[in-house]
Parts: structure tokens; sequence; C-alpha cells
């Protein structure tokens, strides 16, 4: 990964010279062990602040929404997937961009570390696909792959699909990876189980909104929720309000959802959301061999359609 | 007042005495994070953790509220009119919080309690809620409590202050009502109140070199509002912001409000729930226009509030306690340090500040 | 679901028939309804 | 312990439309039990909340005078949720009041003063309270001259026609009313905005005149420079702010702009303190 930096900085900083992009958007060093924060540099004293570790795993494709200037960008492999999704839905313009794709090997999971140590961090660091957890009298070294963000150590798409220059040699896919173990063993259980199951999942909600926010596809100027004429969803904490959310949304994202784990890494009470994201996705893959993001040319699922389109669902 | 030892040997004996007078809340540890839950018969408080993931502020102030009911229905002699509910909140205590939440209700009651208005719900509630704070022996690397006006055994808006030794705690009661609440108990064992005293110093100085992280806010008191309010750095602070209500949920100092009715058939409740300035909908007008419309705006507003507004109207320090909750939750990393130092220091703040 | 031109009005019927059938076993809905709001 | 956050019950007892096209209507209401309207007192400027059951409130000001008696009287434009289903009510519908909310004009400076109201749109409700007020004859003689100023986007919205009307026939006020377009041909007033006419017409500016302007966010942009030209001096030019409130009691948050709470600290503000402000409203 320590390659990657210094290739980035040296792209921000000739971009920045150039003036080939106005600002470039990455991510800069947090003040908390595990954590970055996403960051705009102006000029190419900016750039020398900029990180890339495995931190990284808030998607930057959020910051482009309607933005004019011509932006130089860092992407992995799942922002830039929802960078396509941003160009296809005008929300963005191709040549307004220049991305710096990086190939990815997965983020690592803050929540899931600090559980596993249950005790303060003070420090971590990574080295060859180890990461060392350093804190209140101990030092633990986990394998990468143990504490991967779950959406990451599911990824078949770490290498970047749109970008002008790379900032590091492109990764090996993962291979025969089953995304959709979880959701089969959803879709399997009865509905009463699968109703306990979800009042489980979501109870700890707090309708902070942060895995709506945190979320690229959701740019609506209105959201279905803060919508008062007609009042579809209850402000308050009661169970049917809090599920009317969180199915509405994912239903929003349905063919457009890229599973960056940018809403899973943002909520502050842990919900695994992801679990109906990718139900969407699992139907639009086998539905309609979809994957969300991958070619500007390619119009998304619920935007167009073909004539062998499957219809066995119409009687 | 009579200092007590509680043997911890009659820890849990005590707290089923205090369970008949009162409903007790303790933190809980629920999958690796704590949260304060009722502690049902023979549940006490799990006080391993350093602080709970939400703030106490939810057991005073629930984040929905009912505050009248009304009927539609025009058979009904009252129909349309708000009718108060009857029922008032339940004697209850909160064991094993930290010093600095307690001190964030002193900071809150300003706002409910005020000369001109007081808002029922929130007074009833806090003066129906004993406060039983556990002094910090080990503070984390968030904690800046000192240097916010709090302290790891601060004792301000606390009723009665716990010190762990170990085998034994001290129950030292502050106020009337943390008195009465130790009465309720049977823990009688009393203790001589000097040596207790001097257990409470030293717990506290030795905890209190443990914290690593200050902010300075000598200057925010004299600095002239607007010169803040249009410095330079606040586009760069914002950036990363992505609107979301984490950091005013999990404030022990944010308050805002907003008010809903909500209506079945032909029976309703009008209620409050906990709002934010982070979200847009919070200043828009009926008309479109919007004075906080910006993302920049309203993170300026927030860090305004907390540093600079709530200090010129109440004289009395900044509304923030130092409890590193919106810190450790903010999913882009806005830290609340980093913003005062800028605060503190307006002029020599350049435009990409570090 | 179903796809009926407005000429096939028996299909209409036997869908309609079908539809209306189904929803009666089911019997009413028993999840996310809110007869009042929860509160504190 | 009271509880600020319950409305006196009312009856809506009259319905007038002010527009034409039915957008703004006056709505007077009836306290039901009659020891809360002199719970209600209110001074001119004050505003109130007003609370559609089942729908939420809407922080309105006050359109009557504390000298008109028996009734309060509520000008309300449909623009939301609460707004258009109190436009749907009908006289006898019952619901709530919560007030008196926020400060009022400054009467006690105005004593013996020259009083020039500038106001645009519906945004002439708590004016009106004002002139009627002033008009009234235990108080006509506490003022000096006093000149009115309305402007309105079409003669069709024109509200207070009648009110206006007879306050133009008299001899103690001067009333200047214009339209900034009136394809309408026996419109009988002025023509253009409000602020070259308030320039055309108004009394030049000195320490006994004091400027109370209210009116959308457009026409305080071009009436400042024509009131700085004219001499006003900035505590002498008297603004009434609207902002997104939900309490109105300076409690829930929503409508400060900076330090000051618009509910609370306002809504009526001078332009010498909106100067040191925030500008967030």
């Amino acid at each position: 990964m320590s390659g990657t930096i210094d290739k980035i900085k040296e792209t921000a900083e000739r971009l920045l010279k150039d003036c080939k992009v106005d600002v470039v958007i990455g991510f800069r060093k947090g003040t908390l062990p595990m954590m970055n924060e996403p960051f705009m540099a102006r000029s190419a004293g900016d750039v020398q602040n900029m990180v890339w570790d495995s931190n990284c795993g808030i998607n930057l494709a959020n910051y482009l929404t309607n933005r004019k200037e011509r932006i130089g960008i860092v992407a992995k492999g799942c922002d830039s997937r929802n960078i396509v999704t941003h160009i296809l839905e005008n929300k963005i313009k191709r040549e307004q961009l220049h991305i710096i794709g990086v190939p990815c090997t997965g983020m690592i999971d803050r929540h899931k570390i600090s559980e596993m140590v249950e005790r303060e961090i003070f420090e971590v660091t990574e080295a060859d696909g180890k990461i060392i957890v350093k804190g209140a009298g101990f030092d633990k070294t986990f394998e990468k792959t143990e504490v991967l963000q779950n959406n990451c150590a599911l990824c078949v798409h770490r290498n970047p699909v749109l970008y002008d220059e790379l900032a590091g040699d492109l990764v090996e896919e993962q291979k025969d990876v089953d995304r959709y173990e979880e959701i089969r063993a959803i879709a399997a259980m009865t509905t009463d189980e699968r109703k306990k199951f979800f009042e489980e999942l979501l109870s700890p909600c707090l309708r902070c909104y942060a895995c709506r926010n945190a979320c690229p596809l959701c740019y609506c100027p209105t959201c279905f929720v803060d919508e008062s004429k007609p009042q579809w969803v209850g402000k308050g904490n009661d169970a049917a309000d809090i599920w009317t959310f969180h199915f509405l949304r994912a239903y929003h994202c349905a063919g457009r959802c890229t599973d960056c784990g940018s809403c899973e890494r943002s909520c502050p009470v842990g919900i695994n959301m992801r679990l109906l994201t990718r139900k969407l996705e699992m139907d639009c893959s086998e539905l309609f061999s979809w994957e969300s993001g991958l070619s500007l040319d390619q119009r998304p699922a619920l935007d167009t359609f073909k004539l062998d389109d499957p219809n066995l669902f119409i009687k | 007042m009579k200092v007590i030892k509680i043997d911890k040997g009659k820890w849990e004996s005590g707290l089923e005495a205090l369970k008949k007078s009162y409903t007790l809340l303790g933190p809980k540890n629920l999958n690796h994070s704590f949260e304060f839950k009722e502690l049902k018969a023979n549940e006490a408080p799990d006080l391993t953790g350093l602080n709970t993931r939400m703030s106490a502020k939810g057991l005073v102030y629930p984040q929905s509220q009912a505050m009248f009911t009304y009927t539609l229905d025009q058979n009904d002699a009252d129909h349309h009119i708000m009718k108060p509910l009857d029922k008032k909140p339940s004697k209850r205590a909160v064991i094993g919080m930290r010093p600095c939440d307690a001190d964030a209700f002193l900071l809150v009651k300003r706002n409910f309690d005020t000369p001109e208005y007081k808002d029922p719900y929130w007074i009833e509630a806090y003066e129906a809620t004993v406060l039983i704070g556990l002094a910090c022996t080990d503070p984390c690397g968030t904690c800046f409590c000192t240097t916010a006006g709090s302290g790891p055994a601060s004792e301000k808006g606390l009723d009665v202050i716990l010190l762990d030794k170990k085998d034994y705690f001290i129950a030292k009661p502050i106020t009337a009502k943390g008195e009465a609440f130790l009465s309720a108990s049977s823990w009688t064992e009393e203790m001589n109140a000097s040596q207790a005293e001097k257990d409470l110093q030293e717990a506290g100085s030795a905890a209190e070199k443990k914290i690593t992280s200050f902010i300075h806010t000598e200057n925010l008191r004299d600095k002239v509002s607007m010169e803040i309010y249009n410095a330079p750095f606040w586009e760069d602070v914002s950036f990363s912001c992505i609107n979301c209500g984490t950091c005013t949920f999990v404030c022990p100092t944010c308050w805002c409000f907003d008010i809903q009715d909500e209506t079945h058939k032909n029976k309703g409740v009008r209620m409050r729930n906990w709002d934010s300035c982070m979200f847009p909908l919070f200043t828009l007008h009926g008309s479109g226009h919007n004075p906080r419309g910006e993302k920049v705006q309203r993170v300026r507003q927030r860090f305004m509030h907390k540093l600079k507004y709530y200090v010129d109207k109440y004289e009395n320090g900044i509304q923030c306690v130092g409890c590193g909750r919106c810190v450790r939750s903010c999913p882009v990393n806005i830290d609340i340090r980093r913003v005062c130092e800028l605060m503190n220091h307006p002029e020599n703040a350049t435009c990409a500040a570090q | 679901m179903s796809w009926i031109s407005s000429a096939e009005a028996t299909k209409f019927i036997d869908v309609v028939t079908k539809v209306t059938e189904a929803v009666k076993t089911l019997g009413p809905n028993t999840n996310l309804i809110k007869n009042e709001a929860k509160v504190a | 312990m009271l509880n600020p956050y319950l409305p006196y019950p009312v009856r809506i007892d009259e319905i007038t439309n002010e527009w034409d096209d039915r957008n703004l209507k006056s709505f007077k209401f009836v306290f039901l039990n009659p020891e809360d309207e002199q719970k209600f007192a209110y001074k001119p400027g004050q505003f109130a909340e007003l609370s559609v059951t089942g729908k939420g409130e809407i922080p309105i000001g006050i359109a009557s005078s504390p000298t008109e008696k028996g009734f309060v009287k509520f000008t309300v434009n449909k623009v939301g949720l609460v707004s258009s289903h109190l436009h749907n009510m009908k006289v006898g519908d019952i619901m709530g009041i919560r007030g008196p909310l926020g400060n009022w004009y400054p009467w006690e400076i105005l004593k013996g003063k020259n009083v020039v109201i500038i106001g645009g749109g519906f945004a002439f409700t708590t004016l009106r309270s004002s002139i009627v007020y002033m008009l009234d004859p235990a108080n006509r003689k506490d003022f000096g001259d006093i000149h009115v100023f309305l402007g309105v986007r079409n003669p069709g919205m024109l509200l207070y026609r009648d009110e206006l009307a007879a306050w133009g026939a008299r001899d103690d006020i001067h009333v200047h009313i214009t339209a900034d377009f009136a394809d309408d041909p026996n419109w009988k007033y002025n023509v253009g905005n409000v602020p070259s006419l308030a320039e055309k017409k108004g009394p030049p500016a000195d320490e006994n005149t004091y400027a109370v302007v209210c009116g959308p966010p457009v026409m305080i942009k071009f009436t400042q420079p024509v009131l700085d030209k004219q001499g006003y001096a900035h505590d002498h030019i008297i603004m009434s702010l609207e902002n997104r409130m939900k309490c109105g009691i300076g409690i829930c948050g929503h409508c400060n702009t900076g330090k000051e709470l618009v509910c609370k600290d306002g809504p009526v503000f001078t332009l010498a303190q909106l100067n040191k402000m925030a500008k967030e409203y």
C-alpha cells in the first residue's frame, strides 16, 4: 500500500500544478486510530496531507454530486463503480473528472477490531498482509483477511473499472466468492423467523441517516423520509417507520448499489443493512445478469429493458 | 452527609433493596457496546466499560416523547383539543454513569428551565432521576473533560459519586437526593468522610494525569462572534461532513427537538423527537427558502452553538463536557477538538488549515 | 404480476378473482401496523 | 407545572378571502374558555403558534390589534402541510392557539414619534395590528405622522382592501399602495415597487421618525438602501424576522440566527441589531 500514496501525491500535485483539475478529493490522516477523513486538496501544499491505507472505506463518489469544478478523485474499485453510476445518472460529467484509480486489497473494519480487543486502541499499523493493533497493555496481530469489512471480504471488483491513471499495480480479483450465502439463509427462513430477524437487525436504529448520507446513490433533494405532503414515514422511533425507511431506501438502491460498505461503516450502532441491499443486488444479477457501475455504455437494469429479459414472474 | 462504604459483597443485595423504591438503570454490555438499560431483578450494572455509546440524555429526554393526546372524533366532547398526559415519570436512578454525562445535564438544564418558560417534560423527568456517577480511573484517548469544564472525579450534576476501591465502593452523597437514595439501600456501613475525600482527590488527580487530550477555549469568550463565523477554515472543516445526525444524537448536551402530530384513525399523539441542526430540513421555510441550505452553514452552526453562542448566551463556559462521543461516532472523523483549536485562534487559521 | 390488454376482459376477471381470493385467505395484515405512535 | 406547549382551544368564528386566488385567508378565532382571552393579552408585533390538531403548528403574526376585543385574527398564506389543512377548515371548527409569543414593536420608544410603515405582500399582518392599534382613539394622539406603504405583486393580491380604503380616507394617516404589475383597469393605486414609492413619497428621516419594515427578503433588500439614502439611523429601522419554528418559546433550537433566537429574542429587531448578527433568516 505504501507505494500507492506516493504515486497519489505525485499525481495530485502534477494535476494541480498543471491546472488540469481545480481540486483533488482523497483522504487525510484522521485523529483516531483506523480513521481517515475525506479531504479536498486545493493546492500542491495540501497534497502533502493526503494518505492512503486500509482505513479509506468511505465512498468518495458521494462528494461528487452536482459539483461543477474539474476534480481529481482517488477511487478504489467500488468508488470507481459509483463514479460510473454517478455519470450514468447525470450527477457528474466524465470530462470533469480525472480519476486516480487505486487497486484495493480491502478495507479493515474498525468496529470489528474494537470488538475483538475490547480495550482501548492507541495505534493500528499494517505490514505485508498483517494488521498490528497496539493498545492499553496489549499488542495483537491479525491476518488482514480476518478483520476486513464484510463487503471487502466478498469483493470481486478490487481493481477500479474506470480510471485515467493508476496509483498502483492491478491486484488479483478474488475468485469463486459466494456473495449471497447470508441472503439465501434469510430467504430460507419462515415469515415469522424473518420478521423476528429484521426486528432484531433494525431495532438499534437511531434514525440518524448516516447510512443514507454516506451513500453516493442517495442524493435526492428531499428524501421520502423528509416529505410531509404526503407524509410517507412517521418521524418517531416506531419499528414500522424504521422498517419503512430501511426497506424503501434499499429499494431505491436496486440495480445501483456497488456494495461499497459505506453505509455499514458509517452506522453508529452497527446495523448490517447490506443484508437488504444485497438481496436486491442478487435479484438483479440472477434476473437480469446485471452488475452495477461496470461500464459507461450500459444503462442500469431498472432504466432499460431487453427483449430477452426473463419474465417468469409475469403470469 | 454520611459517606457510605459499600462492601462489594453487599453490592447486589443493596441494589435489590433499591429496586423497591427506584427503577434502576445502568450500563449493560450489548454485543460489545455499553448502553443504559433498566436493571431487572438480580441484574447489576456492568461497570467495566469506559463509557456508554449513547449518553444518559435519553433517560431524561427520550428520543421520541408524547406531549399530548387528542381525538378527532366529533362526538367526543373535547375533540380536537390537546389533552396533557396524566402519567408522571417514575422515580428512577442511573448507576454507573460518568461525571461528564452528569455535568452535561446542568448545561442542558439552562435551556429547558428558563426564567420565562419551563419545559415540564424535561424538568419532571430530570427531578425524578437520581444520578449515581462512577469516578473514572482510566479515561480514554478521546476524553478531554478536564479542559471542557468537567473531570474524571467531578461531582458537578451528580447526586452520589462512587469510587471503585477493588473490594469496596466509596459512596459519597453530594445532594439530598443522593442521600435519600443511599438511605433507601441496605448499605449502612459508614466511612470516615475525610478519608473518603482524600481517596477521591487522589483517584481524581491520578486519572487526570492519564488524560492525553486537551482543548483550549480561553479566547472563545472575548472573540467577536462574527469574526469566528467569517473565518476561512469552515469550508475545510465541513468538506467531509455527510450531514447525518450521529454527532448530535450521541451528544449529551444537544437538545434540539422537532414537534410532530401523528394520527391513527381518530386518535393521535402530539410528540417531540430529537432533531439535528445537521439536517437541511431543520431550517427549511415553508416558502422553500433555507437560511442554512449549504452544508458549510450547518456544520458551522453546530460548532458555533457549542463553542460560541452558548458561551455568549449563558456566560458560563462551552456547551461541551469533553466526553468524546461525537469524535468516536463521526463516520468521517470530524473532530471537535481540532475545530475548537481553529475557533480559539481564528486569526491565524489559513484556508486549508491542517 | 400480469399483463392484461384492455381487450382481454376474461383474463382480467380471472386475475381479479384470483387475487381477491388470495388476499381473503391471507386475512388482515398484522405486520407493520401502527395503531398508535410508539413513544416514551 | 404550567405547560407552555398546551394551546388554548379556539373556534373558527369567521373566514374571509384576502386574495382573489384564495391562497390567503384571514381567520377570526374565539377562545372556547373566555378566561383564556385575558391570558392571551398581546401587543402588536407579537406572533402565536396556530395549532391544527393532527397536523401541527405554524408561527403566524397576530393580525388583530389588542384594541379589538372578543376575537383574535390571523392571516394565513397557503404554503405547507398545516396551512393547507387550515385553508380547508370551516367556521365552527375547533383548533388551538399558543401564545402570545416573541417580543413586539417598541411602543414605548415609538410614543410621540412619526411612524413610517413599509410592508410587502402578506407580511402585512402584524403591521395591520400596529396600524389599528395606533389609529384607536385612545392611542392616536400618542403618535405623530403615520405613513403606510404597502407593496403587492398584483391587484388580486391586495389584502385588507376595505380597511385600507377606509384608512386612506382619513386625514390623520397617509396610505400609499402600489402593485408591481397592474393589468386591472380599475386599479386606482400606484404601479411600481414599494421601495421606489417610499423614496418618492416617504417623509425625510429625522430622530423623531421610525421606519417599521416587514416583507419578503427581496423587498427588504431593495428598501434598505432607500432608507439609508433618506438618512434613517439603523436603530430607527425596525424589522420583523421569520424563521422555521417549532416551540416558539426559545427551547427547541430551530429559529436561531447566530446567538439570537428569532422566537424569543425577536421577531422584532432593529437594523442596528441585525447588522451585528449572523444573517441566517
